[in-house]
């Protein structure tokens, strides 16, 4: 008989009792502590807490808003409301106890005067508890979850970002007028994917359009999209309606490429699918796509020509729309303390400033509306085209100002 | 029924990735009775170093070669430094959580060095677009793959079944022991298929960086996959690895088309049922712990 | 009734036949030797009564109860004690933790989840009784992986005492032992009490002549003799095998 | 390799069950006291451990006792946490029913206990590692369904708005609302844990289980149902990680998929080595270890999780007995435990 399989993985274990060293480490903590200083003050630098995933799948999304809040405060030299500005930066990884951890040391440890941040929808929900309970104003910096402006609304948190809601409302409508009658949707199976399909089938059949079917593909972990992409060409839709970002914006366009449905059957997505980040990976698949969003490289005007030569100039990469939010977020900061002179020893007086913010952002006029909690601003339709050798996203209508409906009525 | 074959060749690809990983896998598994661990990272690293080697010379085939080599050679070097020490009937636990350690390592150092932006590499020239497959389209690099991983299972047997030193990695799977007793260097058979094992976690993740693009996590991801390809065919075993990945590979692939809300689960609903029937896999060589 | 009959026990592995249709029965209080040279089948002969294998074909009966198809746990719980041809013990943990282990089973006390296991005062006399019995209860605080081996095996025959057996199987208790130590475990086992039925395969001719009433002799996997001590050392065939063929008596020692 | 312990001669000294009784006393005096002399923020770390160590202790009956090495640990972390979460989460996809814990805790139990069942019946029919791998597939698969399965779980943004734990018995209420409160509540289902897991790998069925780990061929030769004993270990340690999933999310509020990724098993796993595997406060010290470390280092370092895994792979090397076996506390035996015989 072989031993071989045999395996005696524990051989031999130690028994112990004695749980003193135990004690003598939780005892030895609360000194640590002491070297936190005093929250909430009105004199000394304003502390804000940077809570961001710097590691794994978001850690572009991470870095590219780190770049962008900074950008802004170096314009403004890192003072506003006649207080220096300190970040404290946490990397939330992706996972929402680890966030909770990460924001209760800024909270508790740290001291900071408020947070900004969060770019994944489960941590934003993850949490919304924590800074409701605490009454902290957290800023947002991405995370899209319609439910925050609308059913979990809470004072404390405001949006500098989007809601999911608001590309893709207005891109059914337009999509109906300018590309076809009828639309597959594909959309992986998480909140915002369910938020991003609803809100386009809403717009899309309110204008007389029909969906002819739709996917829910595995979220986080698509795996290989051929057999989805397999179904879309089997449906033989004259469109098709998606939402991607990341690794899975990269997958799912590529493969419509390769399986010969890039220019047979429109693309039509939310604007993350060919975002900046992801585009040069993507390469010629994505030539053509149409997507709706409320920003562009290309987007014409001052601000943004400013913000996207300065970008590039930082980083050596080009800028994408979720450096654009935290260059606005930079923005939403600076207004916020400028308003309350400072003073952020009342929370209710910065949420109340939070709510008359406005100005000329690179995505067009940022107003904050006060009753989502979420900037008013205008949406484009976009399209990847080749500018000068290299693939970026041309608008080509501006489809004018939307603010979240704050309840679920429109979808 | 048209979609019904492309669905089948979808499967296919998926099934021949598959197999890449999981004879690398259960090769080393039945010489050295190590579960390797960071076998997901050995295809990552795989894939960016052939991502590298495209930028730079522009050249696929060539990424295909040097990708293995330089990994092989990680993977000789590992052999001999580490898991070297952790031989021994009551250290298989050890040797497992050495490989955890080290696909925890590796992952944040491939993270480190390539960054966390998603990758792809385009298919050789020769290799791109797409040809009609009745009045449907099929990627031609991905129908070059089916028969590119039905080759590599071709090889891998003929070396397997028809050379000295496969016969030795054979006797291996069954008893390390007499293979030391009959005057072999046993450890330069284990770092020669321990390089074996890894050379090929790399070229898998050198062919599949074409339609999977690369990413941090994306290690893990295929890891778990391989693990219940080797679960289902049986460790150590050439035609469990081929048949297992068949299996799931189809599994995967039938469940996303025709049941997409139980996609994630059918590949584990497959694996409880080959357990409950087989519980040392459909081709496992002996029931396991007896 | 017998208290072990075994008939017509064939195993094969692969086309090989490892043991052809055997049968015999043991008697209580019999002290039976299995004999025969290397690859005559013994050990395969003893895994199948214990469980340790299945046949191909045959039965197998404890005390009329056909145990054929029983895994070796409830073939132990049923009286069928057995000992290992090499030592198979706990060796992480001590002699004395060993043999309680086996105790405490056959005192019915496992499912017992609270209660500290030295506070049954039975289990811990029987387990003191028996290293006693076995001359270890000076190691007994000992982990056995320190024990010298031949009071692992020792400790062998211990485990399997533990559980009372009606049957004891003993696979080459002194298998690898020296001539003292050889003689010591032939005195063990000789004063166990005459009432435990024993079966035992053994090499060294001695300790059989000296232990068994019975004798059964295997040869490529047949029985070719049985009987008396007495009667097996006269029987031609047995000769012809251990002396014509070259064999001496202590073949594997 | 003499450990330090034994090099200053304290092995002997922590050997003695007078000292020892005296160290446990003095550390749950401590832990009493710790929230009046500690920061909210260094409550909630403690809050954490507390929980990660329940958690861990419950691995170290599979692992360190049974010898079986589950790497899908986390499914029942995972599990209770979302059993936990669909009662009592306000979310409109959860039921909302109550946070009470006198009917929390039961449903919690059951659940887990269950599952654990019906995953040990398959897992334990292989074991060494294909029940490492089965282990990890079944918690991977758990994963695959809280994610899919959103009307129930939220998806992979999980169960927010799970409300504060109350015990209430007739017109009796009390919510743990302030941190401390819940602070105390931890404490006390870790000292419990313990206890109750002390009492088990002591007890002739926690030895049975020793007995497995060494040879379960021999066991079964001595008559043991080794499958029972497993499947009851499995089902044990299945249940423990299910109560401090509940904790977990009633810390947290927010019950998440994260909750039972593989990395979730695999961090338990490596506060076992790191601790020390077959000691219960081993597994204590390796929860505090590891969550408390990345908290120190991340903030200075990016590269924690490749310091982490250094670390881990130093003990693999180096120290597979762990801080325990650093500090050379020797195994205990059945005898020593109580009076020795003399003889």
């Amino acid at each position: 008989m072989s031993t071989k399989k045999s395996y005696y993985f524990i051989t031999r274990r130690d028994f112990i009792k004695g749980a003193g060293v135990m004690g003598a480490g939780l005892a030895a903590s609360p000194l640590l502590s002491a070297c936190g200083a005093g929250g909430g003050a009105s004199s000394g630098p304003v502390k804000i807490g940077i809570l961001l995933p710097y590691s794994d799948i978001y850690a572009v999304l991470g870095e590219s808003i780190t770049a962008g809040i900074e950008m802004y405060l170096d314009e403004v030299k890192n003072e506003a409301g006649g207080r220096k500005i300190e970040l404290i930066k946490e990397n939330t990884e992706m996972t929402p106890p680890i966030a909770q951890q990460k924001a209760t040391k800024l909270v508790e440890q740290d001291k900071v005067d408020f947070v900004a941040g969060v770019v994944s929808s489960g941590v934003l929900m993850g949490t919304r508890d924590y800074f409701h309970d605490n009454k902290k104003l957290l800023i947002c910096a991405n995370a899209g979850a319609n439910a925050i402006s609308r059913g979990a609304k809470t004072p404390y948190i405001w949006r500098a970002s989007f809601s999911n809601w608001q590309p893709n409302w207005p891109l059914g409508t337009w999509a109906y007028e300018n590309v076809a009658k009828e639309a597959f949707i594909s959309v992986p199976d998480y909140g915002a994917g369910h938020n991003m399909a609803d809100a386009f089938a809403n717009s899309f059949e309110a204008a007389g359009g029909t969906v002819l079917g739709k996917q829910l593909t595995p979220f986080p972990q698509m795996g290989d999209p051929a057999p989805f992409i397999g179904d879309i060409q089997n449906a033989e839709p004259p469109m098709v309606f998606c939402f991607y970002s990341g690794g899975a914006a990269v997958t799912f366009v590529k493969a419509y490429g390769e399986f010969g449905l890039s220019g047979n059957i429109p693309l039509v997505c939310a604007g993350f699918t060919v975002e900046e980040d992801v585009l040069p990976a993507q390469g010629d698949a994505a030539l053509g796509v149409h997507s709706g969003l409320h920003w562009a490289l290309q987007l014409d005007n001052a601000e943004n020509k400013k913000f996207t030569a300065a970008y590039k100039d930082k980083t050596t990469k080009d800028a994408n729309v979720f450096a654009l939010q935290g260059y606005d977020t930079g923005r939403v900061i600076v207004e916020m303390l400028n308003s309350v002179q400072g003073d952020t020893s009342d929370v209710d007086k910065m949420v109340e400033a939070m709510g008359g913010i406005s100005f000329d952002s690179p995505r067009g006029p940022f107003k904050m509306d006060a009753k989502s909690q979420n900037p008013e601003q205008h949406i484009y339709v976009r399209q990847v085209q080749d500018v000068g050798g290299e693939l970026h996203n041309v608008v080509l209508e501006d489809l004018g100002a939307f603010a979240d409906p704050s309840d679920n009525s429109l979808g | 029924m048209e979609n019904f074959i492309i669905q089948l060749l979808n499967g296919l690809v998926a099934s021949m990735l598959l197999f890449i990983m999981a004879a690398g896998l259960s090769l080393i598994f039945g010489q050295m009775n190590v579960i390797n661990l960071a076998h997901g990272a050995f295809y990552l690293l795989g894939g960016y170093i052939g991502l590298s080697v495209v930028r730079r010379f522009d050249n696929f085939w060539l990424a295909l070669i040097i990708a293995p080599l330089i990994v092989g050679g990680l993977g000789v070097i590992i052999e001999y430094l580490f898991l070297r020490r952790l031989y021994g009937t009551h250290r298989h636990l050890d040797q497992v959580l050495f490989t955890f350690g080290l696909a925890l390592v590796a992952s944040d150092l491939i993270q480190w060095n390539w960054g966390a932006y998603v990758e792809s590499v385009a298919p050789p020239t020769l290799l791109a677009g797409h040809i009609p497959v009745f009045s449907l389209t099929f990627p031609i690099y991905r129908l070059s793959l089916i028969g590119f991983g039905l080759l590599l299972a071709l090889a891998l047997w003929l070396f397997l079944e028809r050379t000295r030193l496969g016969a030795i990695v054979r006797a291996g799977v069954s008893d390390a022991q007499m293979v030391s007793g009959l005057g072999i260097n046993i450890h330069l058979v284990f770092a020669g298929i321990f390089a074996l094992g890894t050379a090929l976690a790399a070229l898998a993740g050198v062919v599949g960086s074409p339609i999977r693009p690369l990413y941090p996590g994306l290690d893990f991801e295929i890891l778990i996959l391989t693990l219940v390809v080797v679960v289902v065919g049986g460790l150590g075993s050439l035609q469990g690895a081929f048949f297992g990945s068949l299996l799931i590979g189809m599994a995967d692939t039938f469940g996303k088309a025709y049941l997409p809300e139980f996609s994630l689960f059918l590949i584990f609903a497959v694996m409880a049922v080959v357990l409950l029937i087989r519980p040392a896999g459909l081709f496992g060589l002996k029931e396991n712990g007896q | 009734m017998s208290l072990l009959t075994v008939t017509n026990l064939t195993k094969h592995f692969g086309g090989l036949a490892a043991l052809a249709s055997v049968s015999m029965t043991v008697e209580v209080g019999e002290r039976r030797a299995i004999i025969g040279p290397n690859g005559a089948g013994k050990s395969t002969f003893f895994n199948l009564i214990a469980g340790e294998l299945l046949p191909t074909s045959g039965q197998v009966q404890l005390e009329g109860q056909d145990i054929t198809k029983l895994p070796v746990n409830e073939r132990a719980n049923l009286g069928l004690g057995h000992t290992f041809q090499r030592n198979n013990l706990f060796l992480g943990l001590t002699t004395f933790e060993n043999v309680y282990l086996a105790v405490q089973h056959h005192q019915g006390i496992t499912k017992n989840i609270f209660k500290p296991a030295g506070q049954f005062s039975q289990v811990t006399a029987q387990t003191t009784e028996i290293l006693q019995r076995v001359g270890l209860l000076e190691q007994q605080h000992e982990v056995v992986s320190t024990l010298a081996y031949g009071q692992q095996r020792a400790l062998e025959v211990a485990l399997a005492l533990a559980t009372e057996p009606k049957v004891l199987l003993l696979d080459e208790p002194t298998a690898g032992m020296s001539p003292a130590e050889t003689t010591e475990m032939a005195q063990l086992i000789e004063n166990l009490p005459h009432s435990l039925t024993m079966m035992i395969v053994e090499h060294d001719m001695d300790v059989v002549f000296s232990l068994a009433n019975k004798i059964t002799v295997l040869h490529y996997g047949q029985k070719i003799s049985n009987g008396t001590p007495a009667q097996v050392r006269a029987d031609p065939i047995v000769q012809e095998i251990y002396l014509g063929a070259g064999y001496n008596e202590n073949v594997s020692k | 390799m003499t450990s330090l312990t034994e090099q200053m001669g304290l092995s002997t000294w922590l050997g003695q069950k007078r000292v020892k009784l005296g160290l446990i006393i003095m550390a749950v005096i401590l832990a009493l006291i710790y929230p009046y002399v500690s920061s909210l923020y260094f409550l909630s770390l403690a809050i954490e451990v507390f929980i990660f160590a329940i958690f861990a202790m419950s691995l170290d009956l599979l692992l360190g006792y049974t010898g079986l090495a589950s790497f899908g640990h986390a499914a029942f972390l995972g599990l209770g946490g979302y059993i936990l979460g669909y009662i009592s989460s306000r979310s409109d996809l959860a039921l909302n029913l109550t946070s009470n814990i006198l009917i929390t805790l039961p449903l919690v139990i059951i659940g887990t206990a269950l599952i654990a069942f019906i995953i040990g019946f398959f897992a334990l029919r292989t074991s060494g590692i294909y029940f490492l791998m089965v282990t990890l597939a079944f918690a991977q698969m758990l994963f695959s369904i809280a994610i899919r399965w959103s009307g129930i779980t939220g998806g992979s943004d999980g169960l927010a708005g799970v409300a504060r734990p109350v015990i209430g018995l007739g017109s009796f209420s009390y919510e743990f609302s302030s941190r401390p409160s819940f602070y105390y509540l931890v404490l006390f289902f870790f000292l419990l844990s313990w206890w109750l897991l002390r009492r088990i790998v002591n007890s002739p069925f926690g030895w049975t289980l020793r007995g497995i780990r060494e040879n379960e061929q021999r066991m079964k030769a001595l008559g043991y149902n080794t499958f029972r004993f497993k499947m009851a270990a499995f089902v044990i340690a299945g249940t423990f990680a299910g109560l401090s999933g509940m904790l977990l999310v009633q810390f947290f509020r927010h019950a998440a998929p994260g909750n039972l990724y593989w990395t979730m098993s695999g961090q338990v796993i490596v506060m076992l080595i790191v601790g020390g595997t077959g000691t219960l406060i081993g597994p204590i010290l390796g929860a505090m270890v590891i969550r408390l470390f990345p908290l120190f280092v991340s903030s200075y370092t990016e590269r924690w999780e490749l310091l982490l895994g250094l670390l881990f792979i130093l003990f693999v090397l180096f120290a597979p007995k762990g801080i325990m076996g650093f500090l050379g506390v020797k195994p205990s035996t059945l005898l020593t435990q109580e009076k020795r015989p003399s003889g």
